[in-house]
């Protein structure tokens, strides 16, 4: 873990308001791992204050790079969408808990919307140990599923969703993993909006399926030290932070209820 | 040649290497910002507010992004003084040498009494803060700031069980801090932290209802920058004890306006989330400073925006 | 086809066309916004602080920027309460066809009785806005406004002295402002306007003395609009007077926290600043997203946030 | 007056950290007097705040552009020196009481430091009226006058001054203005840093010649409407404000001490 000033070696818009961002940081890259996020400074002024977390989408060791894919929602994704080649940006990483990594099972991966960001770098990690991967990926429309094909690459079989049908099965992501149930998979990762990781959960509880979860939270200092980005948990921990104890939780570690 | 200014700085018999320290709930208890620098080149660590019982603190959300600032209801979340000496103290002992500045809070004057006491004579500790202006927690803290009689009561409450060097902490939120400066001064403290964040609050407007699960939160960062120069500036001239001056800091430049307010000492909140390195950066910045214009001690520069020339 | 929203609204007694105004001292007497876009279309224009005498304000620097925020010591300059009454009222009713709201100061309690005795009766003044809350002069203003006691003075005698819709202003700057707003509602206010600006200073580190040339100022924008939502839900909920509510807006969204929080109305300050537009475009995003969510009238919102669905 | 989105159409750097920005505004250059300035929203963000006040440099009516000429000090010029071609600006103006011109007359015309800004506006415009005209430059270094060609066109008498000799008289402008007195000019006009205007003030009232001095002050609204940016006034007027009973005053009228 550390601070860089990162240079930008390549900035791509994919989508409407999604952008693929790739930076040079070594450092980073060598400690890596699936599921941990970068803490980025979007600007040099005090306008957004706080640096913003993204998950680690991919990383190059060859080139030294890692990419995040990130979608515009407000103001500090809208001033990094408008950062330029080599420019630097500060990062601070790799940082949290990332997900623990399986071998030789029978795994579903689960991403809806930009919760398919953290899924590539987890699937192929995955790939590497003779894992069984079932990769769902679910979004709003096609549009929402461009980086599909980097995922192919891992898979046999990658199953996609829309909720207008532009793509794959028409409907929620949490419809193809109830079929997938049927395979009795040994383990679930999903990442994705609220709504969907609660139904992720309820079944995996109901299956009796191990399942790990990556969560958000509005954070502040990223690492551990202000306690601010916590989220509810179970058992004796009443608030685990996302940042230091996540962003990947056990689905039984923690209370999803708002 | 000139030779390396001098950023030493005493407080309340309280020797530091240099007046840089990081605020309290901003920096947990050194540990996680071990990976970015060493914070042992800083003057000193306020703790996280420390409490007698263990806290769970306020139920998230618990942060909220503001114009410049950042609102927070922590609610003072600590493993409380027993878990704090047991398995806290020592690693910080064992890793930091620079001054270990305790945090404390409660919702009762006995419970500040009872900490201190914990506390008192601890070797590695250097110093209690007195945290009288929390605003996350309905007891504990604000209520005790608001006047300078409840101020007062519990800062003497707390000077009775120690012989720690003893700052209090106080709040912005108040009609007339000069006058709680004085009478916590006068009730035995040895300096003086200002400021506690202001009481503010945010809307979510999808929802329909308060950002934060507390409703409140406390206001911090460089939006409240000039309303901390303000009461450092209007304190310091007041009372004569030093004053620890905080509140949006990010840089040498907001150490140095509130070194001429009347600060003898900073600390840096906020600004540790931006960039971890705020606080040796903005040492680095005073001592160029200093060199440049040619001072010899930092010293020089307490309250020159009111001393004059 | 949904109807347009309903965006009138009554605070005692007084009919606004809309809930938009434009805060004191930020909009002059509405004349230098004209070649911007017509004020008429806002619910209403609070005026510059007038003063029984003219006053010539402090001296400069008057102006100092913060992060998201603006620190001023105009000092209540302006030409008094005769000269208003013969050269500025009769423009701004020849002009506009909106609510004029005329915001009053003074050193002693005298002195606000006797403007609000002159502007008493006056065709064209649709009510008074009594400023106890200023932080840029000595006397007149926070001095008022910084006990219940004194605060409840000047309002009762003004009171005695007009029939018109008595809207008292607040200082954000005291210890409890539930406590204040209590006291001004019995001694006879018909609403509240809160807040006034933040008590704080900034420190000119070249120059090493203060940058305005009052020492303090006024604390205003963005920065702390966390304190004036907090502010507005406290009051709201504690009084049975409509709130006006101002502080750092600079859009819809803003201003719609605002509504949620408690406020029936709200004014645009120093967001009139960085885009003269700020209050119509304000205005037309509040009926965009009355709209949007179906809501049939801006009323509905007031208070959302504590009332619940 | 008015507000609009001005769309830039050149952004030139012309020396260290001084910058050319031309402006497609055909609604200012219509009504813009010598003298006047434009209030410019540096960023779309709220860092910093407030707009920054710059005298208009020269007009090209051709083109309905504005151009100013501006240097880099702080937050705001920072950032409005990365603008790129094409991009918008919101923009106010024209603002402010420019400078009063006159005809057939011997002026001299001051411009120190930045405040040869507003100068070459005004320089074409005594041009057209029959004037004979003085041009005294001064800063710094010979970079600091770059623009000097540009006042070349109007006038026969173009005098510099640098603080280093690298260009023209070694020294400051009042120098040069001191020489020029002995020429018996009827007008001055003046605009830099405040020592100099103290001086130009001070030789205008011994020698007993009308001088009109263009001024600074940190501004907010711009317009006359919040009583900011004041300057300390002489006679009855206690604190005129720079940003519409000025830019540009009679030298009588302000009191320069500080
Ligand atoms: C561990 C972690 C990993 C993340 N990885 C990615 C990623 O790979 N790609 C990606 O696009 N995004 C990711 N996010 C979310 C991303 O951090 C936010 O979208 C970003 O911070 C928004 O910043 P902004 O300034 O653009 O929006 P803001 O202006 O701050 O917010 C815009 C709107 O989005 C909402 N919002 C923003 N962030 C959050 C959040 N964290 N939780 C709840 N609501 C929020 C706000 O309430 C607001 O309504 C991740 C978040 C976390 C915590
Ligand atoms: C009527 C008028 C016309 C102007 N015309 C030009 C022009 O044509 N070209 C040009 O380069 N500049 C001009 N200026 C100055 C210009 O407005 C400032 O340089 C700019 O606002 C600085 O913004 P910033 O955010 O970069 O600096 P900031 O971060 O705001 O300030 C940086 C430093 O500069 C000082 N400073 C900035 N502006 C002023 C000021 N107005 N008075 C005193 N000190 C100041 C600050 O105190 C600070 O130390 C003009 C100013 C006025 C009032
Ligand atoms: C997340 C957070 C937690 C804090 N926790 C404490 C605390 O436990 N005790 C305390 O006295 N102050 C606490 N503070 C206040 C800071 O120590 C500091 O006084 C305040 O934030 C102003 O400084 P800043 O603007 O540099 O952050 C906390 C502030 C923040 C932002
Ligand atoms: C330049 C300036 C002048 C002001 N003058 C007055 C005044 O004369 N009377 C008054 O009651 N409030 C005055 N105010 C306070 C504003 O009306 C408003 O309450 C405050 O600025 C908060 O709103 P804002 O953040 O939108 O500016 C002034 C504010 C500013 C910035
Ligand atoms: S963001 Fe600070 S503890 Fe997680
Ligand atoms: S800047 Fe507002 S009056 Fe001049």
């Amino acid at each position: 873990m550390g601070v860089y000033e990162a240079r930008v070696i390549s900035h791509q818009k994919l989508q409407e308001s999604a952008y693929l961002l790739e930076l040079h940081c070594p450092e980073i890259v060598e400690k890596a791992q699936a599921g941990q996020f970068v803490h980025l400074k979007c600007s040099e002024t005090l306008a957004p204050l706080l640096r913003r977390p993204f998950s680690i989408h991919k990383t190059d060791a060859a080139r030294g790079s890692l990419s995040i894919y990130y979608a515009v929602v407000g103001e500090g994704t809208d001033l990094l969408s408008k950062v330029s080649i080599n420019e630097q940006l500060s990062v601070l990483g790799p940082l949290g808990k990332g997900f623990q990594l399986t071998k030789g099972k029978n795994v579903v991966v689960i991403g809806g919307g930009m919760g398919i960001a953290p899924m590539l770098f987890l699937a192929e990690e995955l790939s590497k140990n003779d894992n069984k991967i079932t990769i769902l990926l679910g979004a709003r429309d096609k549009e929402g599923l461009l980086v599909k094909d980097s995922f192919a690459r891992f898979t046999n079989d990658l199953q996609l969703a829309t909720d207008d049908g532009s793509l794959g099965h028409k409907g929620t992501v949490v419809e193809l993993l109830k079929e997938s149930l049927q395979d009795n998979p040994t383990m679930l990762y999903a990442c994705g909006p609220l709504p969907m990781l609660k139904e992720v959960k309820r079944l995996s509880e109901k299956e009796g399926i191990p399942c790990q979860l990556s969560l958000e939270a509005r954070m502040a200092c990223g690492i551990g030290a202000c306690l601010g980005c916590t989220c509810k948990g179970k058992g004796e921990k009443y608030y685990p932070k996302v940042c230091s104890d996540g962003p990947v939780f056990w689905a039984e570690e923690v209370d999803l209820s708002e | 040649m000139s030779k390396a200014p001098d950023l030493s700085m005493e407080i309340a018999g309280l020797k530091l290497k240099n007046p840089v320290l990081v605020a309290s709930g901003t920096f947990g208890f050194g540990m996680e910002y071990c990976d970015y620098f060493n914070p042992s080149v800083l003057g000193g660590i306020m703790t996280k507010g420390i409490t007698l019982e263990p806290r769970p603190g306020n139920p998230p959300p618990r942060l909220c992004e503001t114009p410049a600032g950042l609102l927070n209801s922590i609610g003072l979340e600590n493993p409380g003084v027993d878990d704090f000496l047991a398995s806290y103290l020592p690693v910080m002992k064992e890793k930091f040498s620079t001054a270990i500045i305790v945090n404390i809070a409660g919702s009762t004057v006995e419970q500040y009494a009872e900490v201190s006491s914990k506390l008192d004579g601890v070797e590695g500790i250097d110093a209690l803060e007195v945290n009288i202006s929390c605003p996350n927690v309905k007891e504990g803290g604000m209520a005790f700031g608001a006047t300078a009689q409840s101020a007062a009561q519990v800062v003497a409450a707390i000077r009775n069980e120690t012989s720690l060097p003893l700052i209090v902490k106080l709040s912005p939120n108040v009609t007339d801090i000069v006058e709680i400066a004085q009478a916590v001064v006068d009730a035995g403290a040895d300096a003086l932290s200002l400021i506690n964040t202001l009481l503010g609050m945010a809307i979510d407007i999808e929802k329909e209802k308060p950002v934060l699960g507390n409703v409140f939160g406390g206001l911090s960062g460089p939006a409240v920058k000039p309303v901390a120069v303000r009461a450092v500036w209007q304190v310091s001239q007041s009372v004569d004890v030093p004053v620890i001056g905080m509140g949006g800091i990010t840089g040498a430049e907001d150490a140095l306006e509130f070194f001429m307010a009347g600060a003898s000492a900073v600390a840096i909140g906020t600004g540790n989330f931006t960039d971890p390195l705020t606080a040796v950066k903005t040492l680095s910045g005073i001592e160029e400073y200093l060199t440049e214009k040619g001072y010899a001690s930092i010293k020089e520069l307490i309250g020159k925006a009111w001393k004059g020339s």
